[in-house]
């Protein structure tokens, strides 16, 4: 085991898969001359130019060529960079990437193994358009696998996984989570897709966090332990799939759910995790679940406003608190 | 870059096939069979005089109109129209209708917004690239799909990492009932390519042989890593925009261009060589009506999917 | 009153909204030679070139100018045509359209009174790329107001609505609505935002249902009808504002609701709407909140199979009998 | 187009106000009182000399590098500063930062997209011509902003509806670290415009009397309803391509440029033309220099915005 940053730890996932399978190549913007400590760090200098391509400014032709690519047996990789410019390229990635295998029937192996990365989140300044978290867009595409890692380890095997997935994955990396440390193995290995990790076990109240969310959570959970309050928080890893299982078992014991992702709330992953989770424990559920989310705002540049906006730690402590005395 | 006899009677009969099978889904879709439209290729078959030319590794990227990339590539007939009925035989089991892919034929896919091919393409080239293969990819866009963002920043990047692809603009002077001066200040789609320092080149698109000489010179020259190349087809959809579209365009124009047919045209050419007879012409007509009419035995003797059938295939 | 088709309604609403406001002006493709029973028919005849202009076929080009004319005091309308082509131009619509009014600081009066219309709906053969319903987008990003017609009479008096609203506003015809007859007054009218229209009035469940979904609703309940069980149907007509009131007070009364909308259900119109409600109904529901929806699929082509995957009447009959009886 | 005596004397004023402002700036983003960081337009004052002709009714899009075009429009430092710093009295009300707006001064709104203004700048002309006025728009973009599809497309429309608009591309040489060569293969930006069949013209970008006539002629044309015209001001980013970022240029192409820098040059020609005297231009920084103090007293002094207020502004 070594430790290391969650940006080295895909960077070295990166830089692994590269070696192993000649297939896999990475493009975006300004590769050539990334930071050392970037995602990217280091790959063009070892891979060459054709490997790491720096690429035009223009994000419909990143992500559509990476769909060609695919369909003539690569296995791109996409550097978006902010999932804020990404936007540009929606119709490539949701109505190419994530629909060109179904509507095509398969045709005995179509595969579209492509891996999108971006990078989300506020808390820095970045105001509405530096700043968001777009989760919720792709999970109500179809067609899309989602990862949003939180550990250095995780976002390895994580990242290793989607490259070697056969089908098109976004990878959200946070900006506030590149600094993280963490234990990796130095051997290869893998996460799979659609496991939840159970971050810390409690009784009282269950939270499901995404992402830097994960960090808020434990944090108020932690705040919550001294007043005697035990909470559970469920990092779900791949929101597609969605390990929706280790869930609804802890609900069925808490019979409360909190979830806490930094996108907009509305038709957000909370709200989709909140019904199915009512779906499912209807009868088990003590109150209804709330969720912490950006309250359908863009978000603003100026820090008093942008905290009024996201998430915190101590707006997840009220709603867990909520949920525990509901009006 | 002229074309052996073999190749050109080749050519001839798969113009020949392709018109046949236009001509059999028209008739398909005016009696109800098919449950969308179909953008009608008919007169702009000319364009299967470049695409004749890849190999079987090389790729392409078409456009919304027509089945002469299809026909061009191998595709069959039968599993073309099958797929157009919705049947669980077609090249996408029903799931596609005119969005069809056959990748076996390296027919690999069709967008449903018009210039998303353009990148496409020049992801496959990149790929070839990257291989170090001496494959190349032949992409089509309309005069209208020129409009796009997303035709221009894949010319910029084809020309910039020097990509194997070969464009070629099907200019047809219209997107759906608007002529080109209304959508473009292009005088010739080929100007473009001024504008990225690559070949452009105009030329008659209802010229076969003209075709394919231009083509062939794009080809050779994307497979000896030299980069891409635009070509411009002018040519004329005889059709409306699709089946059934009331058409607003001028008749006397239509007429005219139905006087350029490029399958007549090749025809003629063929004949004057005596390359061709009258004989010939006539079984090789009638063969194309015998593998329609085969065809579309096949497509409604087919089966429709099962329901259950739409829970399949998302993931690999 | 006079009886007109709900495309003819838009129609009149554009026409008369154009001979009323000089600032108002349309752009989209092919807007020249249009059907003469479209949507946008005769227009051009009447307004001339100028105010109803024949755009380049580039959807970030005609959403974008619209960002552009509204700045500068204009009240633009974009006919996208097919919500599947928009997506192209989704950096405009949700970065630019939604969001700067915000970002900056509404600047003593910035307005982007502009509407973007768009067709939706499946069932015509469409396939994956001409088929889809993609409100659920819409209704995650902040700053968009939504509109879903149903009716001859709500089509042209939300659209005026439309028109004269000082903010973006997404107005989505469905395919196959556009024929629907209604009688439509002769005097100049306007439907306000954000009210719902109860369609059948009923006191054993609740049915919110969307565009075109509305009528499978209503099909739904007659049948049902006719098995004594009573069912209550909303039209929210618009997404954003919401009428979340009526919804609730159906909802304390019938204590079950089932939401139709045609979109993928996933972060959709139904798990938005199912959690609000859980929210603020949860000790008067009687079952879990169900929707009826595309089951997160892009929408297949062959009938057998669209039919598979959209919904119907006996989809929402089902729903409604299993939120009487759940397991 | 040449410039009267006063007009050259108010352009060196705001080119010096807009040097002054940039390097406050850097400063106070040095020191952390700005919570994100700034794209400096050091070196690129050049375009000030085209921004400057605008009348108040014009129109103007604009880049994410510089202050310059605000600061040639009449925005205050004081309320840009203060939008910097996130506080109340910001342009945004500290709801934007960086992407700043200022409607009464005709700046209207920053993407934090490259590329998005492009069509805005053809909506904004699209307007003007609708209403039949005679104001224009000027439209910047850098060059690894043309690469973006929306410029073309905005380029295109522009031509096709003899818009009044002037491009504006700003050549700095790079995008980030990435020098031109890598993204684009066109050796002059203006290339572009022959494509598109409209007056397309290199200049160098720091020379501002020869922007102020290019420009000049440009606008005139564009307010006459002759159309568009594409300006290519070759020019360079003194700065790194943010502030705090590492500059991977080479240090004597760095120095080289600091020689050709747009405000010195101006300070020359006005000197030989014995329109300034050294005590006139000491006068004119002394002036600069007091009004950015008193815009980070400004700034300093204003208050942040109530945690409410984020609850505002969404719709009108
Ligand atoms: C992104 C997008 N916008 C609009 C359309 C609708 N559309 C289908 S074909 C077409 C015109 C294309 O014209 P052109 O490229 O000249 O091809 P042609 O039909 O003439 O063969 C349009 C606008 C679409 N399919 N996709
Ligand atoms: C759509 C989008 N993609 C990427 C970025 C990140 N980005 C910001 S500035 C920039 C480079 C722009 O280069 P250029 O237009 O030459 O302007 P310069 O910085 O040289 O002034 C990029 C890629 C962005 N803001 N928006
Ligand atoms: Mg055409
Ligand atoms: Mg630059």
């Amino acid at each position: 085991m070594k430790k290391i940053t969650l940006t080295r730890a895909v960077n070295e996932a990166l830089r692994e898969e590269m070696q192993r399978d000649p297939n896999v190549y990475i493009q975006g913007i300004g590769l050539r001359a990334v930071a050392p400590n970037s995602l990217t760090g280091g790959l063009h200098d070892e891979f060459g130019s054709q490997r790491v391509r720096t690429a035009p400014m223009d994000e419909p032709l990143i992500a559509g060529s990476c769909v060609g690519a695919a369909l003539a047996g690569m296995r791109p990789v996409a550097e978006l960079h902010l999932a804020d410019f990404a936007f540009c390229a929606l119709d490539e990635i949701i109505s190419k990437a994530g629909k060109w295998r179904y509507m095509h029937g398969a045709n005995n192996g179509m595969m579209l193994p492509i891996v999108f990365m971006q990078t989300i989140g506020g808390y820095v300044g970045g105001a509405a358009e530096h700043s968001q978290s777009p989760v919720g867009f792709y999970m109500h595409a179809p067609g899309l696998k989602i990862v949003v890692p939180t550990t250095p380890y995780d976002a390895k095997g994580l990242m290793k996984s989607a490259i070697r997935d056969d089908n098109p994955v976004l990878f959200f990396t946070h900006k506030l989570l590149g600094g993280t440390e963490g234990e990796v193995p130095e051997d290869d290995y893998l996460v799979p897709f659609g496991k939840a990790e159970v971050r810390r076990a409690g009784n009282d109240v269950t939270v499901v966090a995404t992402s830097y969310m994960v960090s808020l959570a434990l944090n108020a959970a932690q705040s919550l332990a001294e007043e005697d309050v035990s909470v559970e928080v469920i990092d779900p890893r791949t929101l597609e799939p969605l390990d929706l299982d280790t869930i609804v078992q802890s609900v069925r014991r808490t019979g409360r759910l909190v979830v806490v992702d930094e996108d907009t709330m509305r038709c957000g992953v909370g709200a989709e995790i909140g019904f199915q989770v009512m779906e499912r424990c209807f009868s088990d559920m003590k109150s209804p679940v709330l969720r912490v989310g950006n309250p359908d705002l863009p978000v603003p540049y100026s820090p008093v406003l942008e905290k009024a906006v996201l998430p915190s730690s101590s707006k997840i402590q009220a709603a867990i608190l909520r949920t525990l005395n509901p009006s | 870059m002229k074309p052996s006899t073999e190749q050109m009677l080749g050519l001839y009969k798969m113009m020949v096939r392709s018109r046949a099978f236009e001509e059999m889904v028209a008739e398909q879709v005016q009696k109800g069979h098919v449950p969308c439209s179909w953008m009608s290729g008919i007169g702009q078959e000319g364009t299967m005089a470049a695409l004749c030319q890849l190999r079987s590794d090389d790729h392409m990227t078409y456009t919304h109109r027509g089945a002469y990339s299809f026909i061009s590539r191998g595709s069959e007939p039968s599993r073309l129209l099958a797929e157009l009925f919705g049947k669980s035989t077609g090249y996408c089991k029903g799931k596609g209708g005119r969005h069809i892919a056959d990748l076996e034929h390296g027919v690999m896919g069709k967008s449903g917004a018009i210039g998303s091919h353009a990148p496409i393409a020049v992801g496959m080239a990149t790929a070839i690239q990257i291989r170090g293969g001496d494959q190349v990819v032949i992409s089509l866009f309309g005069d209208g799909t020129s409009n796009r963002g997303t035709t221009h920043s894949a010319l910029n990047t084809s020309a910039l990492w020097k990509l194997p692809i070969v464009w070629i603009c099907e200019n047809n002077g219209y997107a759906g009932a608007i002529p080109s001066a209304d959508f473009t200040t292009f005088k010739a789609a080929s100007d473009m390519a001024a504008a990225y320092g690559i070949p452009g080149i105009s030329i008659d698109g209802n010229d076969p042989l003209t075709v394919y000489a231009v083509a062939g010179e794009a080809i050779t020259r994307a497979r000896k890593g030299a980069g891409p190349t635009l070509i411009e087809l002018k040519t004329y959809r005889v059709g409306a925009f699709a089946i059934g579209a009331k058409d607003l365009r001028d008749p006397e124009e239509i007429m005219a261009w139905k006087q350029r047919d490029p399958i007549e045209r090749l025809r003629r050419q063929l004949l004057e060589m005596d390359l061709l007879s009258e004989q010939l012409i006539a079984s090789i007509d009638q063969e194309a009506r015998i593998e329609m009419d085969s065809a579309v035995r096949f497509a409604e003797e087919s089966p429709f999917p099962n329901p259950e059938d739409a829970y399949q295939d998302l993931y690999a």
